[in-house]
């Protein structure tokens, strides 16, 4: 019965592919404009002239700067990010490979952050002014404070240095001593997602809080939250049912900082934990100077923010009827 | 007031228009939306004399304050030209619109938001002088703004001068807002609600302010407002908005004590008094403003009008065709239909959804009998005078509706119900002392009566 | 500005008076500032942070040449293997050497490099912080000033690509092929965190513009320039110094973060590169005074800044 | 017969520790069932306080102070089957429930009076056109109200209910199904005024019922409490600053300023026999449309600020007719007509006559006289006394 506005959607997916396209322009250009040719970095000197030519072709160097472009811009639209010199594998491969890892933690970190956070800045944006909000708030802005591998080296120092509770690095048990089913490999993620998921969460989250705050003490002022007290509906229910619902409008069109800030996080995550996934790639790439896998690896992110930004734009639309019925915006 | 039109009058406004785009982003324009613009304006002319008040009065999104705004060109008019004191300010010189800016003062609704909260009262009322370079030195800045500050009743002013806004009360603001629009000493002021935001027993003294300054500063004074009995306390003339035209224009006494316009008419019977007695009459008015982004064709107020005109042939009453008009407008919006009946008379639905649609949202003392009985769900069909032809056409309607066909519906109507007012625009005619943009005044009008009353409800 | 031929103190009387409704308005924000405890800690922290980073030789207890056993150079000897086995060395108070916090396996005094550290901090967090500012405040304002023209419009269509780019990843790219100088951080993160204060800014601008003090001084014949610099801006000024604060602990982070990821110039003392230290020498989990005051010297700068942008926000936010 | 006697009540906002704003001061009135009840007053005066302090709806800073707010109707729990108090509720020294079945709704606690709330009395909000909330179907919040305090009521039942109410105000039932912002400015006030009887109060409050409306739309809303009221035989409070819209529609009303009631009694009376300095000026001060050429005067000098007020009468600083006396205390509320036929000052028995706080009640000619004329109202005769 609740009908999505077409039109909204449609411009939403229209924005989310040019913002693709000037990403992937942005990184031609960047890799372009690099001081002297960015396959300097992959040249080494024990090189025959041939294999120095074979480089230089494939990277399409020798064409005009236009037909490089174009043709930039056709292989990246079709999936095609080329070959990566240090894995020797076509990019798109790794990168299929390792997405699925990398949205594991991203996800689950996404999750838990959204949950969290919106709830506290709920609890704190109701009680905003009091002691309580004054405490949880300076502490909540500690916690956004902290380097987050630092705290990751807290926590391993906790959890696996001193306890010896969770795992500290990796995605899998190296050498199990279980058979591989569906369901141990699935506990085996689980037992080693917790630290890299605690960590990130336990920055994450403030960020959505930081949004629902302000917007849960605006919507407190708002006629139909009077009205809903006027009613005689318990104050439980008038925070959660009437302004909750609203205050969390403006945060799922903030989601998407949030979730920027999030991935930031999981990068350095992905590193601290050798979690192998998008994060870990990355910069392996960099400090090896694999510019295909570092560019596409960058490009993949970029998309899986595009992506979440039109899955936060659904939501927004169901959150707010205005949108809904094609009315608002 | 009338018979001044031998003076030169200082402003002239003439058939100006103002059409707010609402924006096309890229996106839209690739997606390839229609643009659809707000009408905020729509061809209004009228003068002002020197030395006048005249009033300009409307509900909220008429267009009053767009007009006062493009008075003093914070807009520009779409179409039409605006001319003061001979001038067209459309095409002023750089020379001539310092002049301009230094003659033509505004003073705006709201006085918490009209001094900026940060520059203290000196430095608003200093600033226009800046602006204009109209005074040599601070210290004789410092003098005129004292003057002003005495002037508009806030003195001793050296008590003000450094005070800023929101150490002020409403009343001081809004003569802080007075003082900043005399300091040039202006001809021609726009006063937009000046007193809606401030209280009652404040009201008066801003308002006697306002008088006697326009005899000392010899100023001209547009005062918009939606309060008639401010605009006939302060205003000689006045015109009367609706949905950006000027429907009525003339000597407010005569537009109060007898309105030409059914829109007038309502507007002041809508009026509540403190003068107790005799039961007031409501307004006979069907449902509320539409929307300026698609105005009604023809004339704006016919959906909503009581007088609205019968085609010639029209055998039955006014009050008939104004409820058959009222369902091919429901069949219009799409508000009608099988759904919007209970279906308690399964006898014959298509009947029940004829007698639904012809009711009349208006007060209950326009309303039938059987109108009042239902509650205002069901007219007896028996007791609308409806031509033969127009009930058939009504009834085909109906059962289209049922059948789910809404322009099969409309079809069955076309040709049958159908008023010049919904035609054309009526251009301004004059009836009385008045000017007044109404179908039932002038040659074309058909059953005009003088006093705009048209027949009372068919029972009688 | 007040040039008129009158004897000073008459120009001096008419400065004061112009001028004293301002002081009297700083004093009252100041005095709504300091009820916020948690902006006051921020201000402290800061303070001393500042301090650290003007007069590091007045605070640390030695040089950063100085190394333990052998003191300040120059030294006349060498480590012998048995002092090297003990480093790093925990918090030690004059026996057999001071260092409060203990030293790195270098030998190098923690506290001193974490003191020394500062002004690095600072630099890139206010250096930044103020680009960004520099960057989204006119933008903003021209964006809101000129809502709904195209002008607008492009503005905001790039704000929304920029939306798209992950911050980090951004910059990890951008400074892998411009170089790890902490200038190309600087401006990597400039050019990422200038969004937020952009679309503050015009949303505020939108809403001033509409105000009629605005549209009051439009009638009086003021410029375009006129009303953006002085009725528009004093009103958002504040809210730009809120989210100035927020860049400038948004770059500190950022900053500590590529180093760990070893993209940052290894030359300099940051307390960035002091943990990409402990991590690459191995002692993590051994040398807890290492470890510690690097984070939590840029955990408290960076919730000094959050204290005190998120102070000024509640002081200048007239909702309050 | 009296369904609601407000007697004595004190409203205070608390500014910090040591200081409050005297927001509602030593307030008696009644309010008779089936009639409409009007409190009009300028902004800052404390009549929106007032009401909201009735079900205790006040911001968190504000509490009542002292007095009672006796009210006939009491909570579900206490009553019996005819819905009156209990005996043993009555007999009860812990309950606030008099002898007569009245409850003092001030002495109840925040859980009992979510109970009073909507089922006895409804209140419409100040800001109606925002009341409805944007998120959920009308119809839904509609039948949210009756959930909440009939909760053994089925679902379906309920939601009939509500599309009732709904085509009672003159709403197409089928727009039970639509949002807020599918409504016009005078369907949202419609559909409030539809929730307000949902439970079938004794009582509703219209805070400012029509400001925010055109003058149309406001004559159509009007109307419609009106017909509320006959249908229903409920007791409306009217709280408006527009002595027009309260002329035409209140049997009887209370003038209020700073925090006190000035005057009150029968509208007729208000208007036609002013007995107050405040509300002679007031009068004075409101453009009417059918007079031609009036004269408004305004009131000098602007409303007091309410924290920690002096003693004395709250309108002497602006009342041109003060004496010595009226910087002791606030005058208390005088018969009118017993002034007016014995000439002496006497506080008024019965909350229902024709009361006015003033000292100079008894010498009301000369008073009315020199009110019509201008130099009265003066600034400089004020500050001269």
């Amino acid at each position: 019965m609740t009908r999505i506005s077409g039109r909204y959607l449609a411009k939403r997916i229209v924005v989310s592919y040019l913002t693709l396209l000037v990403i992937m322009s942005l990184l031609f250009v960047l890799l372009r404009s690099m001081p002297g040719s960015f396959i300097t970095s992959m040249i080494n000197p024990q090189m025959t002239r041939e294999q120095i030519e074979r480089i230089r072709e494939t990277w399409g160097l020798n064409e005009p700067l236009w037909r490089q472009y174009v043709q930039f811009m056709i292989n990246y639209q079709t999936g095609d990010f080329g070959r990566s010199p240090t894995y020797s594998t076509a990019v798109s491969e790794l990168m299929l490979r390792r997405l699925p890892r990398t949205l594991i933690l991203f996800g689950s970190t996404f999750i838990v952050g959204y949950i969290v956070g919106p709830l506290v800045g709920m609890y704190l944006g109701w009680w905003r002014g009091s002691n309580k909000d004054k405490s949880i708030f300076s502490s909540s802005l500690l916690m956004y404070s902290m380097p987050s591998f630092w705290i990751a080296w807290l926590f391993i120092w906790l959890f696996n240095y001193h306890l010896g509770w969770l795992p500290s690095s990796y995605m899998f048990t190296q050498f199990p001593e279980f058979e591989w089913t569906a369901f141990t490999v699935m506990r085996d993620v689980l037992y080693h997602l917790a630290l890299p998921l605690l960590s990130v969460s336990f920055i994450g989250w403030v960020g959505a809080m930081l949004i629902m705050r302000p917007s849960m003490n605006n919507v407190t002022e708002e006629g139909y939250v009077f009205l809903a007290r006027a009613k005689g509906l318990s104050e439980r229910t008038v925070m959660l049912k009437h302004a909750a619902r609203n205050a969390l409008i403006p945060v799922a069109t903030g989601a998407i900082v949030g979730l920027a800030f999030i991935i930031d996080g999981a990068v350095v995550i992905e590193n601290v934990f050798s979690w192998p996934g998008m994060g870990q790639l990355i910069v392996n790439a960099v400090l090896s100077r694999d510019f295909p896998v570092a560019q596409a690896a960058f490009f993949v992110i970029a998309a899986l923010i595009v992506v979440m930004r039109l899955f936060t734009d659904v939501v927004y639309t169901y959150l707010d009827p205005r949108i809904k019925f094609g009315e608002g915006e | 007031m009338d018979g001044t039109d031998d003076r030169e009058p200082l402003v002239e406004v003439e058939n100006v228009r103002k059409l707010f785009d609402l924006s096309q982003g890229i996106v839209d324009t690739v997606l390839g939306r229609e643009p659809q613009p707000v009408r905020a304006v729509d061809g209004v002319s009228f003068e002002i004399q020197r030395g006048d008040t005249i009033g300009i009065a409307g509900e909220s999104g008429c267009g009053k304050t767009t007009l006062g705004k493009l008075l003093v060109k914070l807009y520009e008019p779409t179409e039409g030209t605006i001319r003061f004191d001979g001038r067209e300010i459309t095409d002023l010189t750089n020379e001539e619109e310092r002049e301009f800016r230094q003659r033509v003062q505004m003073i705006f609704q709201d006085p918490f938001e009209s001094l900026n909260p940060r520059m203290t009262v000196f430095n608003t009322v200093e600033e226009p002088l800046k602006i204009n370079d109209m005074a040599d030195s601070y210290d004789e800045r410092r003098r005129r703004v004292k003057e002003v500050l005495e002037d508009v009743g806030l003195g001793p002013a050296d008590v003000y001068l450094d005070a800023f806004p929101d150490e002020l009360s409403g009343g001081e603001r809004q003569r802080v807002a007075i003082a900043r629009a005399l300091v040039v000493d202006p001809d021609f002021v726009v006063c937009d609600e000046p007193v809606s935001m401030l209280d009652v027993s404040i009201r008066a003294g801003v308002l006697n302010l306002m008088k006697r300054l326009q005899d000392e500063y010899g100023l001209t004074y547009l005062f918009i407002s939606h309060d008639l009995s401010l605009i006939r306390y302060m205003c000689g003339r006045a015109g009367i908005m609706y949905l950006g035209n000027m429907i009525e224009k003339g000597p407010t006494d005569d537009i109060i004590t007898d309105p030409k316009h059914p829109y007038s008419e309502a507007l002041f019977d809508a009026v509540p008094d403190v003068a107790l007695g005799d039961e007031r009459r409501r307004a006979n008015a069907t449902g509320e403003v539409p929307s300026p982004r698609n105005p009604p064709s023809g004339c704006r107020y016919h959906p909503r009008c009581a007088h609205v005109i019968p085609p010639d042939d029209w055998t039955g009453s006014q009050d008939a065709f104004r409820r058959a008009l009222q369902f091919k407008l429901k069949v219009e919006r799409s508000d009608i239909g099988p759904e919007t009946v209970d279906g308690s008379d399964t006898s014959d639905p298509t009947r029940e959804l004829v007698e639904h649609g012809l009711t009349l949202d208006v007060p209950e003392e326009y309303r039938s009998e059987t109108e009042m009985e239902t509650g205002g769900s069901r007219v007896d069909l028996t007791a609308v005078d409806l031509p033969s032809d127009a009930r058939e056409a009504l009834f085909d309607a109906a059962e289209a509706l049922n059948g789910g066909d809404r322009d099969a519906a409309l079809g069955a109507l076309d040709g049958v119900v159908t008023t010049v007012c919904e035609r054309e625009y009526p251009e301004p005619r004059t009836a009385g002392s008045r000017s007044v943009e109404c179908h039932l005044y002038g040659d074309d009008a058909t059953s005009a009566t003088d006093s705009g009353v048209a027949a009372a409800p068919t029972e009688d | 500005m007040a040039t008129e031929r009158s004897d000073d103190r008459s120009t001096l009387e008419a400065a004061r008076k112009r001028w004293e409704p301002r002081f009297e308005r700083l004093r009252s924000g100041w005095s709504r500032f300091t009820e916020h405890r948690m902006g006051v800690v921020g201000l402290f922290i800061f303070v001393v942070y500042v301090l650290w980073a003007l007069f590091p030789g007045v605070f640390a207890p030695h040089s950063t040449q100085w190394v333990a056993y052998l003191g300040e150079p120059p030294f006349d000897a060498r480590l012998s293997a048995e002092q090297i086995e003990t480093l790093p060395h925990p918090p030690a108070f004059g026996d057999p050497f001071f260092a409060p916090l203990g030293t790195n396996s270098d030998g190098q005094g923690v506290l001193t490099l974490l003191i020394y550290s500062a002004y690095n901090a600072m630099y890139i967090g206010l250096a930044a912080g103020l680009l960004s500012t520099l960057v989204g405040v006119p933008l903003g304002l021209i964006s809101g000033f000129y809502g709904d023209t195209w002008i607008d419009e492009t503005i905001q269509r790039f704000v929304d690509i920029m939306y798209g780019l992950p911050f980090l990843p951004f910059l990890i790219v951008l400074v892998a092929i411009r170089g790890m100088s902490t200038t190309n951080i600087i401006i990597g993160i400039a050019v990422t965190s200038w969004l937020n204060n952009c679309i503050v800014i015009r949303g505020e601008t939108l809403s001033l513009k509409e105000r009629s003090y605005v549209e009051s001084a439009k009638v009086a014949g003021a410029s375009d320039t006129r009303i953006i610099f002085r009725h528009i801006m004093p009103n958002v000024l504040p809210l730009s110094f809120v989210y100035l604060a927020q860049d400038a602990a948004g770059a500190i982070l950022a900053q500590a973060s590529l180093a760990y990821l070893g993209l940052a110039d290894f030359t300099s003392l940051s307390w960035g590169i002091m943990l990409r230290n402990i991590q690459n020498s191995g002692y993590v989990f051994q040398a807890w005074w290492w470890l510690i005051p690097p984070g939590l010297a840029l955990m408290l700068l960076a919730a000094a800044f959050y204290f005190i942008g998120f102070s000024m926000e509640d002081v200048t936010n007239p909702q309050q | 017969m009296t369904l609601l006697e407000v007697e004595d009540l004190s409203v205070r906002y608390a500014v910090d520790d040591d200081s409050a704003v005297h927001a509602v001061d030593h307030v008696s009135f009644d309010v008779e069932a089936g009639e409409t009840y009007g409190l009009v007053g300028e902004s800052g005066c404390g009549k929106t306080t007032l009401a909201k302090s009735l079900i205790h709806l006040l911001d968190s800073n504000g509490y009542v102070e002292s007095g009672h707010v006796w009210y006939d109707g009491t909570l579900p729990a206490w009553e019996d089957d005819h819905g009156e108090a209990k005996q043993a509720v009555i007999d009860d020294p812990d309950k606030p429930v008099r002898g007569d079945g009245k409850t003092d709704l001030a002495a109840l606690s925040n859980s009992q009076i979510r109970d009073v709330r909507w089922r006895d009395i409804a209140l419409i909000p100040q800001s109606a056109m925002n009341a409805l909330n944007p998120v959920y179907k009308v119809g839904d919040q509609i039948t949210e109200a009756i959930l909440r305090h009939e909760p053994e009521t089925p679902k379906q039942e309920a939601d009939d209910r509500a599309r009732d109410l709904l085509e009672r105000v003159g709403i197409e039932p089928e727009r039970a199904d639509d949002y807020a912002h599918q409504f016009s400015g005078g369907m949202k006030q419609r559909a409030v005024i539809a929730m307000a009887m949902a439970c079938n109060p004794d009582m509703l409050i219209a805070d400012e019922p029509t400001t925010a409306l055109d003058v149309i739309i406001q004559d159509r809303i009007l109307e419609e409490l009106e017909a509320i009221q006959e249908e229903f035989g409920v007791s409306i409070l009217v709280i408006s600053h527009d002595i027009s819209v309260m002329a035409e529609i209140c049997d009887r009303m209370a003038v209020m300023y700073g925090g006190k009631i000035m005057e009150s009694g029968r509208t007729r009376d208000i208007f036609e026999e002013t007995s107050n300095p405040y509300t002679l000026g007031l009068k004075n001060s409101f453009p009417t449309i059918t007079e031609a050429d009036q004269e408004l005067v305004s009131i000098p000098g602007t409303p007091p600020t309410l924290r920690d007020p002096e003693e004395g009468c709250r309108f002497r600083a602006r009342c041109p007719f003060a004496i010595e006396e009226c910087h002791s205390s606030h005058p208390p509320m005088y018969d009118v007509e017993e002034a007016i036929e014995t000439g002496r000052l006497v506080e008024a028995a019965d909350q229902r006559a024709h009361r006015s706080a003033c000292y100079r009640v008894d010498e009301l000619d000369t008073i009315r006289t020199q009110a019509t004329k201008e130099e009265t109202w003066t600034e400089q005769t004020i500050e001269s006394r």
